[in-house]
């Protein structure tokens, strides 16, 4: 056990990304693999799972307290950032991304690294999508919005439906809403290649280190912290993914 | 290096399949996790603190890793009641229920939802930073004896677990013995804090911990060295224990058997990693050293 | 990081060179010892604990360095009276006494023969592993009220140290504020032990002992916490101090000025090399960080 | 700080030097400079220092109640050794070794390093002179005995005197009674060559390795079991060498 104590950064830029989400960098950066993420401190409030969005951003959807506190923040504040943890993706090969709303966060820097053939970027609406431009750039970007004010005029199931040849990656990396990676797995699983998709999951984190066993998973008890958050189809199939998950006290919730 | 028979462990009423048992609070949100960790070679297992009523727990940072150990004050966060789901499917393994509450009465009632399928109950009597809750209890002993004798009266193994944070631990390891206690384990957490200098405030979002892992292991042993003679009951040693050396060190202290709880932070496979160079053919019974350093 | 002014610190009676006490037993034994501490850049020492008859102290070992932290049971070695020649030559130098007895009026007879020259006294109410001294005196609230009024009558600036081994270390604190102490040190070292494995006895010659360095770092922060916010007296924070960093973490825990023990294993210019970091010309008054984690 | 335990040894050898001196040897050989010296526990008795008179043996006098266990102990005896601890001696040149009784034992290593020119073995009387056997094959061995039972008849002193030129060697190791040590440093005083001189002192050692003070010597507050146990002779030149030492509680005693 080596010290762990958080690094302590000071917000150097803050990038409004959409009416509810903003991207905070920071004056230090970390040695990431994408898909990594860090236990962001907002003094006072709580400690919450972060995605990277770069080696010294974190990319943050207001949705509660801690959310609301970290998207309030302005340049000159001072947050404490443990991490990185997890494992991170492992891309090999023609790579496929799909993102839900601020689940492109930890999938940005995969195609910041140039190694994302086509990258699917979903949202509810056009000013909710996140990365669209810089996106563009680096990889066959599709867009959808459930209301149809950009792109395709949907779900991002329904642009792989009609528009992919899922079989013809070999790494799919998804992160979004768990209803839509269900989805998802459901179509690679269908096509007999559950294996070949890395989803990057969520569940309430406390330690983020492995410890506590709040993120664990049904029915094989893998940590999300530690054993993911990343998980390959096929590790979740039959699982409680897609199914329930479980509050900060333990008791479950559907998804 | 001295080893040990391989082969069931009868200890404090509940038959386990090893020496190494998961400790309280340590991956044991979920029955799937639990299940995990008898299959990663864990000889038993207890639970997270079990409570009158579900807790969400402190507000973070909840853990945080130290040279040498760990600091947490999770705040006891428990489904409550519905925790029995968890584990039904664990019914055949050697699966101890811990209980916390905050009046002899909650720890009854708490013990009563388990008392059909449970195979033991551990009072956590000892948490250091829940308000209310825990040290507070676990430092008075006639509230140590009253909470055992309230969970012991359901004729279930009642082990009881205690908090190195009190004067005299003899005198409470004593008082769980009167209220019928069926082992101690010994100990939780060891009361602690740290600061964030650039933040001039407490790391964890409680302020208060508990310090957990090898660094607490020399003040353990101590614990478990002394409630060996204060006390007639198997003792199951718990703090800092990650090596096989650490087991027969705290078995040779008086432990009859011991729990693991931090060291699944550097490796999960713990146990399996122990049992490789705790167990051999030719090993000696547990009963030829346990206490031996007394002599 | 955080730098301090540099400049001599006026603390519970006492004018030190800086913030930095060498603690007590440390390189003590002999006034050339202190002295070279104090050359070496310690802005105070403390001696030995003095006693009211000379002892030779525990059979060996005495002291086992561990991982992170030094395991000791000296028991109280010290010359008694002839100490005195020990420090005659160091009279204008901040050399506090410690005193350690088995009674009020053995404190207050030990104090009785440095009234003349001590600059102050500390009061050992806390060494865990000398039989009939110390711990169980410093357990004791109304014992260690009596001690210190015994020894505060002297008029001299006496300070006590605490053990961190009590159920509620405040409860302490108050009684030596009540007592007349003019502040707190916190702490001695905390219980343990370690066995040989392949000898099956305790390592130390006194099989219990005291544990020091930086694993009872945040078990010394978080007492010196509970008594800034138990006491109004000024605290010395003492256990595991290595680093400046150390330093300005206990400070914000409620700490005036550090001692600093185990850390001279490693290196017995330890008070040079945290000074060199800590001080700097645009330092902080110390008072603006005295604390400012409870805000 | 690092796990410093007494590494437990058994004893694969005990060799009866003289009447009152033995040599144990280990089952585990240690990785020492000559002059270093380890503290040795005695279960249930006592931890004494003693020097290494090899890497895995020490030679022991019994003088008291540690040393009578050692001095006790059969083949397969086990007991605990913390070391090497010290400093050792710096060999430099030609080199002058200079023992008395016991104090053979840290210099030993020496000899057999090859490295000393010129031995002075000095002992109470013929019975008691250890290591003379091997030494006589490794440097130019010189025997004095008080009282005359073999070699010169007198202290070392009185080899030195009639046929030794100090000035002509570059460093003068030295271990023994205090009181020949000292009437050493004064011819090296003399000579104006204090500083070629290396004393292996001894004084009462609890912790062993710079903690505790109960070894620390006037006026400079020096260690003796971390800055020493080897000091030049013009370190302990108007120091406590030869005047006094302290005792267990801390007080002085006469030499
Ligand atoms: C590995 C991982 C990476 C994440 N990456 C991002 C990201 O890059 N950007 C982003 O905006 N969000 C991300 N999240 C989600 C983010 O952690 C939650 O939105 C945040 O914790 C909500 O906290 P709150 O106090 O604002 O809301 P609350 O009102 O406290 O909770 C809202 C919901 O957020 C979830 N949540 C709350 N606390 C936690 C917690 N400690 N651990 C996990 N989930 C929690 C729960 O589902 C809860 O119902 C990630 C989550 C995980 C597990
Ligand atoms: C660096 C060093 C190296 C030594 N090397 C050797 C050696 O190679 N062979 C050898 O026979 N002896 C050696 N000694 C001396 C040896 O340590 C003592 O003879 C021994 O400690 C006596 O212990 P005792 O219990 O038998 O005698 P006691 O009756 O306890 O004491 C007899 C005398 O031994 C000395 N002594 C006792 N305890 C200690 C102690 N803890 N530390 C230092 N001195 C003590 C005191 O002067 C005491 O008066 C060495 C001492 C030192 C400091
Ligand atoms: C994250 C964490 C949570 C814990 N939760 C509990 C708990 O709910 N109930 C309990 O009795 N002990 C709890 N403990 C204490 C452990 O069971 C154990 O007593 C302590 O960690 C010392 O053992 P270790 O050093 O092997 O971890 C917890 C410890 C940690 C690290
Ligand atoms: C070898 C040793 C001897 C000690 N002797 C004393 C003593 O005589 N009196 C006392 O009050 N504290 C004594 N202590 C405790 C220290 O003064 C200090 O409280 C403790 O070591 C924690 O500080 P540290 O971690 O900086 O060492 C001793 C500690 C050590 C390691
Ligand atoms: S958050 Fe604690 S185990 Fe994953
Ligand atoms: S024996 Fe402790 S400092 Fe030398």
């Amino acid at each position: 056990m080596h010290d762990g104590m958080p690094v302590v950064v000071t917000v150097r830029e803050i990038i409004d990304e959409t009416p509810t989400i903003r991207t905070i960098r920071f004056d230090h950066p970390f040695s990431i693999r994408p898909g990594q993420f860090c236990m962001v401190w907002a003094p006072g409030v709580d400690e919450i799972p972060m995605g990277y969005s770069s080696p010294d951003t974190i990319t943050v959807q207001r949705v509660g307290e801690a959310t609301a506190a970290l998207t309030s923040l302005a340049v000159g504040d001072r947050l404490g950032i443990r991490g990185p943890f997890g494992n991170g993706f492992s891309p090999e090969g023609r790579l496929l991304a799909i993102a839900g709303g601020v689940g492109v966060a930890p999938l940005y820097p995969l195609a910041a690294a140039g190694v994302v053939e086509t990258f699917i970027l979903g949202a509810r609406t056009a000013e909710e999508l996140t990365f669209a431009t810089p996106l563009a750039a680096l990889a066959d970007l599709r867009i959808a919005t459930d209301d149809g004010t950009a792109g395709y005029h949907g779900f991002v199931t329904g642009i792989i439906d009609e528009e992919i040849d899922l079989s013809s990656y070999d790494t799919i990396c998804v992160c979004g809403p768990e209803m839509m990676m269900k989805g998802i797995l459901d179509r690679l699983d269908a096509a007999g290649i559950a294996g070949r998709g890395q989803f990057s999951l969520h569940r309430y984190m406390k330690c983020g280190v492995g410890v506590c066993g709040s993120c664990s998973i049904d029915p094989d008890g893998l940590r999300v912290c530690k054993d993911g958050p990343v998980f390959t189809g096929d590790q979740i199939l039959n699982s409680e993914f897609g199914v329930y998950s479980r509050d900060a006290s333990g008791r479950k919730k559907r998804p | 290096m001295i080893t040990l028979q391989k082969g069931p462990v009868h200890i404090g009423g509940i038959t386990l399949h090893n020496h190494l048992i998961l400790a309280a609070g340590v991956l044991g949100t979920t029955g799937a996790s639990l299940g995990r960790m008898l299959r990663l070679g864990a000889g038993g297992v207890v639970t997270k603190s079990i409570g009158p009523e579900p807790k969400a727990g402190h507000s973070g940072p909840c853990l945080i890793p130290l040279n040498g150990g760990l600091l947490n004050a999770m705040g006891l966060p428990n489904p409550s009641r519905d925790y029995l789901d968890e584990i039904t499917h664990l019914r055949d393994e050697p699966v101890i229920i811990s209980i916390f509450g905050g009046t002899p009465e909650e720890f009854g009632e708490v013990a009563s939802w388990f008392a059909d399928t449970a195979v033991g109950f551990e009072l956590n009597l000892s948490c250091p930073h829940a308000e209310g809750y825990g040290a507070a209890i676990g430092a008075d002993p006639a509230i140590v004896r009253a909470c055992t004798e309230e969970v012991a009266a359901y004729g279930i193994p009642t082990w009881v677990k205690l908090t190195p944070n009190v004067t005299d631990i003899g005198v409470i390891g004593r008082a769980a013995e009167e209220g019928g206690a069926s082992a101690i384990v010994a100990v939780n957490t060891v009361r602690g804090m740290r600061i964030s200098i650039d933040l001039r405030r407490p790391v964890l979002g409680n302020r208060f911990g508990g310090i957990s892992g090898p660094m607490i292991f020399p003040i353990a042993l101590r614990c478990v060295y002394d409630l060996y003679d204060a006390c007639s009951l198997p003792i199951i040693g718990c703090g800092g224990v990650s090596s096989a050396e650490d087991v027969i060190e705290m078995m040779m202290a008086g432990a009859s058997a011991v729990q693991i709880g931090s060291a699944v932070y550097d490796d999960i496979a713990i146990f399996e990693q122990i049992a490789a160079s705790l167990y051999a053919d030719d090993g000696l019974a547990a009963d030829e050293i346990v206490g031996c350093a007394h002599a």
